[in-house]
């Protein structure tokens, strides 16, 4: 718990929060100085190689690694044989709940190969010639079984069974047959018939999303080094050193303070980052080899083997009076989760509505396992793909209202103390206010032209807190050094140092952050949920106080007053008295020379498990142009409007908006997994996995709008994950008005595209 | 099969270094001489990460041999900035946050500084179909293209 | 005693109950009760579980207090991107 | 795996037909070495041909122009007198890939790399571009779109080799085009790709045409009913909608990843109206 007041502070002025300084890691990474997952070398270092499974579903026989032992300068060979099997429960990791029983699975397959790159066996070897020679000279015997790829069919009764021990959670009376539906949810609220029957329209959709892939443009790439006492440490490009150390622990048995974990500088997460597919299984290898051992994905296992977000099949209905007032709303999702449990349904089902005010919803979803790499977390997990759903079905509504799109959704709009459709009410959020916004930006008046149309969606997302940690070292020239636990994917560091300058009063250049290793600070959850800004932030705060604290102990014990006497401002202690002119003011550096003598170093540690995120919601519009006889949509315009409760750095919010918009406009026109018919996929790289390319897109227009969020010190809200959840929705919904027909599938690449405008004419 | 001995010149200093011929230029300039700043993110070309200058046109080090590297003159990100005086399109990079996580940023500064030695007036759609080779996934390009025009204002003015 | 809603899943697991009054000061003490009287809801509580006090989300937050006149809401913990 | 570097043509010829096991070009290397990344691809010698003069630059005579096989595209892209004579070659080759790719990949390699796909092919079919091969027995002309026989296969024979590409001067009133389908704006394979120059008389209706296809057929093709279509037209609308039907009544595509066999039939005969267009204001503004 931790009781930080926003008392005074988001009155109080302001001077660095809020600006717009450079950021202090900026020059290594201008120059390729900063150090990436891949970039770190180890003397003695071995290259680790995974063998994968070449099939969607098979059963593993055998496997036979004699050949490839025997191969001079092949240090190490690990199986699942060399990992203990655990138990199939959710047991807490660190602050997750996981079932080690799959991620031991996951990470090296057991029993059997559940989607083609599942990864069979790894070898470590003196170079990366030898190690590819050993992997051909492993022997696997695969029984190949039918397999599953897709939610409906893998739902069916006599569907292919990927796990013969999965009966559906979430059904009564509990199922006696096994099947691949993990899960039933639901949320429900109100009467639905009686919702639906105050309707004076209603409109029903049935929608079809593909995996997509986060796209980070570094690979996952680590070292590890066990010495022969066991002792372990592993340097790696993730989201999460902690979870990283917490789930690698437990998946080899060790202990974790046996292994430090250091983040490398990371090259893109967006979710992807946030498990562990390498990382065990280098350790595993070091183990044996006593050498480190560096292991780098190849940009085809990136797309192979590691998560994307789930594909998806929706069925929405919406109902609405003449004046546009919902009466009821109904939704089922069905998500794939990949090779085992666990897509995003929940909160998929969670978000659906979120941001409208509806007195009678439900939301039922099925987490369905297929013959595919198990989904990992992509910004905002689950909710962009039930919102294209819901946002569409919304404007197709608007429309037959005969009501602007904007108006609709204001009539509607969710605001402090709507009951949300998953339960409690809202505090403070901004969706009104970036509605208005975008319904006064001069974007929406702007003219169109033939074959041009324009859209709008909203999105929310919740945002999170959780266990944090941060540590301010004051030096003894007056300069802090801040340590975060939460790895810096966007700039963090910028806005932690920024937060902490502004509370001890001092420059920004007097604060140098860093992230720390596993080994330096107490259990960080990792970067994701949008909580660094906020979480780290509200550490930092915490830590920045208690050395205001501190600082003002030691003038007061050097001017011999009472410390209540002695105030804290511009980074100077002073008298808060009247008459005492004599002692005027003493300054940070000032304290910091002689803190040794006035009671020894001065370091503040904040230990916090945040609470009190605050939703942040947005609206974006968009314009497209479809080239009527290709199908080819073009993006001419795009506006993200979003409430950040409060920039701490505008630029790298702005960064965040643009960005999601972006992976939105990938997502919603071109991205997507193509398997064969024997479930191997056929485009696992950048050239046939079609994300933006910079003459793909306009400059994305932002407004920030800031709703303070009441329960961090700067009201903090998240902003990272929200802006990829409208996109996808608002490009639907104006290709839907360039060209008269509503689309329902993504992505809308041109085939599909021009497929549906000449079928459209053809019946019209 | 023997490695070759490679002389060439990077970032204006004689270097050599023994390659296979698998090798490439990327690999030898990661993993041989540790210029790490050169990123591999897909190793086929279609990123632009790794981008350097070959005798003074841009390529992808992931798409050169490292034996075609004898004689010739290379340049990496590693070369960019002159002692602490950092090149302008690196400090209006960092003046516009045009990165984020930063792993595409060597490759993007690489070929925005080839585009303007031969284009120091480029318009938007020249900058982004110049650098439409370079993937970046966090920024949305907006930034990018920013700094990259507001950069070549400055080189002009100077 | 405040005021507990059971939202789609744990509501079917506490036999469709959709709304309990439990006499508790804190999460833990409130996870406790339910634990006890709906001994099928126990094992889901510590998977994954936030507790929504007056809307605001507590996860993994066993002392944050309630109030008697408090709502309280049980929703799926969120762990995001 | 070797590497060789031959200085002139014979010594390459000669590495070609002494070496036993399999030996690889190497110019631009933009496809060979995702292959060798791959696995698809094992040679044990690469043959880095970018050494050898004739295989280098671009000469311009009054019988034309001759482009070494292995000149960077970049490098081609540069050349005015080419852009102000073949803008359509022009533009197709500078499609190739990203900026980073145009330093290194060539037409020598665009064209032997077999692919149906290959940008400049269809471009410089409609040109009229003819092959210079070297190879044991000399040198031979062939005309561009008889090398490619079929995905990854071409009628080089062991040994041989492509030293350059011949493109005449166009005649009086010419202009040629070329228009490709990606679903992105760049760094994508084409989905369809056409080809399209015109000659026309003193009056303006058409006397000559020549229409080129990419990645609709398993090789890269010249359509002469297309060019008929055009052919003593003055390429109005109705000689383009008879265009569009013969280049789409040609495509015999593929459904894969890239586009469905319905899209590329019908995005073809709309490229080729939309690229002889261009190639008409072209031929009227010379």
């Amino acid at each position: 718990m931790n009781d930080i007041t926003n008392q005074s502070v988001l009155e109080r002025h302001l001077k660095i929060v809020g600006t717009r300084p450079l950021r202090p890691d900026g020059v290594d990474k201008v120059t390729g100085r900063a150090q990436f997952g891949a970039d770190i070398h180890l003397p003695n270092m071995l290259v680790g190689k995974v063998l994968r499974s070449p099939h969607a579903h098979a059963r593993i026989k055998s496997i036979d690694i004699s050949k490839a032992q025997a191969l001079p300068g092949v240090k190490a060979i690990v199986t699942a044989a060399d990992f203990s099997d655990l138990p199939s429960e959710f047991i807490p990791a660190g602050e997750m709940m996981v079932n080690f029983r799959d991620m031991t699975r996951n990470i090296m397959a057991r029993e059997k190969a559940l989607y083609e790159g599942h990864a069979v066996a790894a070898v470590a070897a003196i170079n990366e010639a030898v190690a590819n020679q050993a992997l051909n000279l492993i022997e696997v015997d695969y029984e190949v079984l039918p397999h599953v790829m897709d939610v409906d069919e893998a739902m069916a009764p006599d569907a292919p069974l990927l796990h013969d021990n999965m009966f559906t959670i979430g059904v009564e009376p509990k199922p006696a047959k096994p099947s691949n539906i993990a899960k039933r949810v639901e949320f429900a609220l109100g009467d639905l018939a009686a919702g639906f029957a105050k309707a004076d329209v209603v409109i029903e959709r049935e929608f079809l999303t593909r995996p997509v892939h986060q796209g980070y443009i570094e690979p996952h790439a680590c070292v590890a080094r066990v010495s022969e006492d066991g002792q372990a440490e592993l340097w790696c490009t993730t989201q999460g050193q902690f979870i990283v150390r917490g789930f690698c622990a437990k998946l080899l048995g060790m202990e974790v303070s046996k292994l430090k974990v250091t983040p490398s500088e990371i090259g893109g997460g967006f979710g992807g980052k946030t498990v562990v597919y390498l990382e065990p299984l280098a350790l595993a290898l070091s183990r044996k080899a006593c050498q480190p051992v560096k292991m780098v994905m190849s940009r085809t296992e990136v797309f192979r083997a590691t998560g994307p977000t789930s594909g998806a099949r929706m069925w929405v209905k919406i109902g609405a009076t003449k004046d546009g007032r919902i009466t009821a709303a109904d939704a089922v999702l069905k998500y794939q989760a990949g090779a085992f449990q666990g897509s995003p349904v929940q909160p998929g089902c969670m978000c659906a509505f979120a941001p409208y005010d509806l007195e009678n919803v439900r939301v039922v979803g099925y987490d369905v396992v297929v013959n595919r790499p198990k989904v990992a977390a992509y910004r905002a997990p689950g909710g962009p793909i039930a919102e294209y759903a819901v946002e569409s079905v919304i404007d197709e509504l608007a429309l037959r209202l005969k009501l602007d799109p904007i108006e609709f959704r204001l009539k509607n709009a969710a605001k402090e103390g709507t009951k949300a459709a998953y339960g409690p009410k809202f505090g403070p959020i901004g969706l009104v206010e970036t509605l208005k916004a975008a319904r006064e930006h001069p974007h929406y008046a702007t003219p169109l032209k033939k074959n041009q149309g324009r859209g709008v969606a909203s999105g929310f997302w919740f945002n999170i807190g959780g266990d944090t940690c941060a540590t301010l070292n004051l030096g003894e020239d007056g300069t802090v050094s801040l340590v975060a636990g939460t790895p810096d994917i966007g700039g963090s560091r910028a806005s932690l140092a920024m937060m902490a300058a502004e509370e001890l009063g001092v420059p920004l250049d007097k604060i140098r952050p860093s992230i720390g290793d596993t080994s330096s600070l107490g259990y960080n959850f990792l970067t994701g949920g949008s909580r660094v800004t906020f979480s780290s932030g509200m550490a930092v705060v915490e830590a920045a106080r208690d050395m205001v604290r501190q600082l003002r102990e030691r003038a007061a014990r050097m001017w011999e007053v009472p410390v209540d006497s002695v105030i804290w401002e511009d980074g100077c202690a002073r008298i808060a008295e009247a008459g005492v002119a004599e002692f005027k003011s003493m300054s940070l550096a000032e304290i910091a020379k002689t803190a040794g003598k006035t009671g020894g170093p001065i370091v503040a540690n904040a230990a916090i498990n945040a609470t009190g995120a605050g939703p942040s919601l947005a609206t974006h519009v968009v314009d497209v142009e479809v080239d009527p006889e290709t199908g080819k949509v073009t993006v001419l315009r795009y506006t993200a409007i979003q409430d950040a409760g409060k920039a701490v750095h505008p630029s790298y919010v702005e960064g965040q908006m643009q960005g999601g918009a972006v992976q939105g406009i990938g997502w919603a026109l071109n991205e997507e997994y193509i398997y064969d018919a024997k479930g191997r996929l056929e485009n696992p790289g950048f050239l046939d996995y079609r994300i933006p390319v910079c003459s793909d897109v306009p400059m994305i227009d932002t407004v920030i709008v800031e709703v303070p969020n009441p329960r961090h010190p700067y009201g903090v809200r998240g902003v990272g994950e929200t802006p990829i959840v409208p996109p996808m929705g608002a490009i639907a919904n104006a290709v839907a008005h360039a060209t008269g027909v509503r689309f329902t599938e993504l992505p809308m690449s041109p085939p599909r595209v021009l497929a549906a405008i000449d079928t459209a004419a053809a019946t019209r | 099969m023997s490695k070759h001995h490679v002389t060439t010149t990077i970032n204006g200093d004689p270097a050599e270094f023994l390659c296979s011929t698998e090798q490439t230029l990327l690999d030898v300039l990661r993993d041989v001489l540790y210029l790490t700043g050169s990123k591999e993110g897909c190793a086929s070309g279609d990123c632009g990460a790794c981008s350097v200058m070959l005798d003074g046109r841009l390529v992808c080090a992931c798409l050169v041999l490292g034996v075609e590297a004898q004689g010739k003159r290379i340049e990496t990100i590693e070369g960019m900035a002159h002692g602490d005086k950092l090149h302008p399109l690196q400090q209006k990079f960092l003046e516009h946050a045009a990165l984020q996580c930063g792993v595409c940023t060597p490759g993007f500064l690489i070929a925005a500084k080839a585009l303007l030695e031969r284009n120091p007036d480029p318009s938007e759609t020249e900058v982004r179909y110049w650098l439409a080779g370079n993937l970046c996934r966090c920024t949305g390009y907006d930034k990018i293209v920013r700094a990259v025009i507001d950069a070549a204002k400055e080189m002009r003015a100077a | 005693m405040a005021k507990v809603i059971l939202s789609g899943t744990l509501r079917q697991l506490a036999g469709g109950i959709e709304e309990v009054e439990v006499d508790a000061r804190d999460v833990r003490q409130l996870l406790r009760i339910l634990g006890e009287r709906f001994p099928e809801l126990g094992p889901h509580l510590d998977s994954g579980y936030a507790v929504a006090i007056d809307g605001e989300i507590f996860q993994d937050a066993w002392f944050a207090p309630i109030r008697p006149d408090s709502e309280v809401h049980l929703v799926p913990a969120i762990r995001g991107g | 795996m070797d590497y060789k570097t031959p200085r002139s043509v014979e010594e390459a010829v000669d590495l070609l037909t002494t070496h036993t096991g399999a030996a690889h070009l190497l110019a631009g290397g933009t496809d060979l070495l995702v292959k060798l990344r791959a696995g698809m691809a094992a040679p044990d010698l690469v043959i880095d041909l970018k050494s050898i003069p004739r295989l280098r630059g671009i000469e311009s005579s009054p019988s034309g122009f001759r482009i070494g096989a292995a000149t960077s595209c970049a490098e081609i892209g540069e050349h005015d007198g080419l852009k102000a004579a073949w803008p359509g070659v022009v533009e197709a080759l500078k499609l190739i890939g990203s900026t980073q790719i145009q330093g290194r990949a060539t037409l020598g390699g665009n064209l032997c790399n077999a692919s149906p796909a290959a940008d400049s092919v269809p471009a410089l079919i409609a040109a009229g571009a003819v092959c210079e091969i070297a190879g044991p027995a000399g040198t031979r002309e062939v005309p561009i779109e008889n090398i490619v026989t079929g995905p990854g296969r071409t009628a080089l024979a062991r040994g041989e080799f492509v030293l350059a590409f011949r493109l005449p001067l166009p005649r009086a009133r010419s202009g040629d085009a070329y228009l490709r389908f990606i679903p992105r704006t760049e760094m994508d394979i084409a989905v369809v790709g056409v080809g399209v120059a015109v000659t026309l008389d003193a009056s303006g209706v058409c006397a000559q045409a020549r229409v080129g296809l990419g990645a609709v057929a398993p090789t890269p093709l010249l359509v002469a009913d297309a060019a008929r279509a055009l052919i003593g037209s003055r390429v109005d609308a109705q000689a383009l909608n008879a265009l569009a039907k013969a280049v789409s009544a040609a495509c015999k595509p593929i459904g894969d990843k890239r586009g469905t066999i319905d899209f590329r039939i019908k995005v073809a005969g709309v490229l080729a109206r939309r690229a002889a267009q261009t190639a008409l204001q072209r031929a009227k503004a010379t």
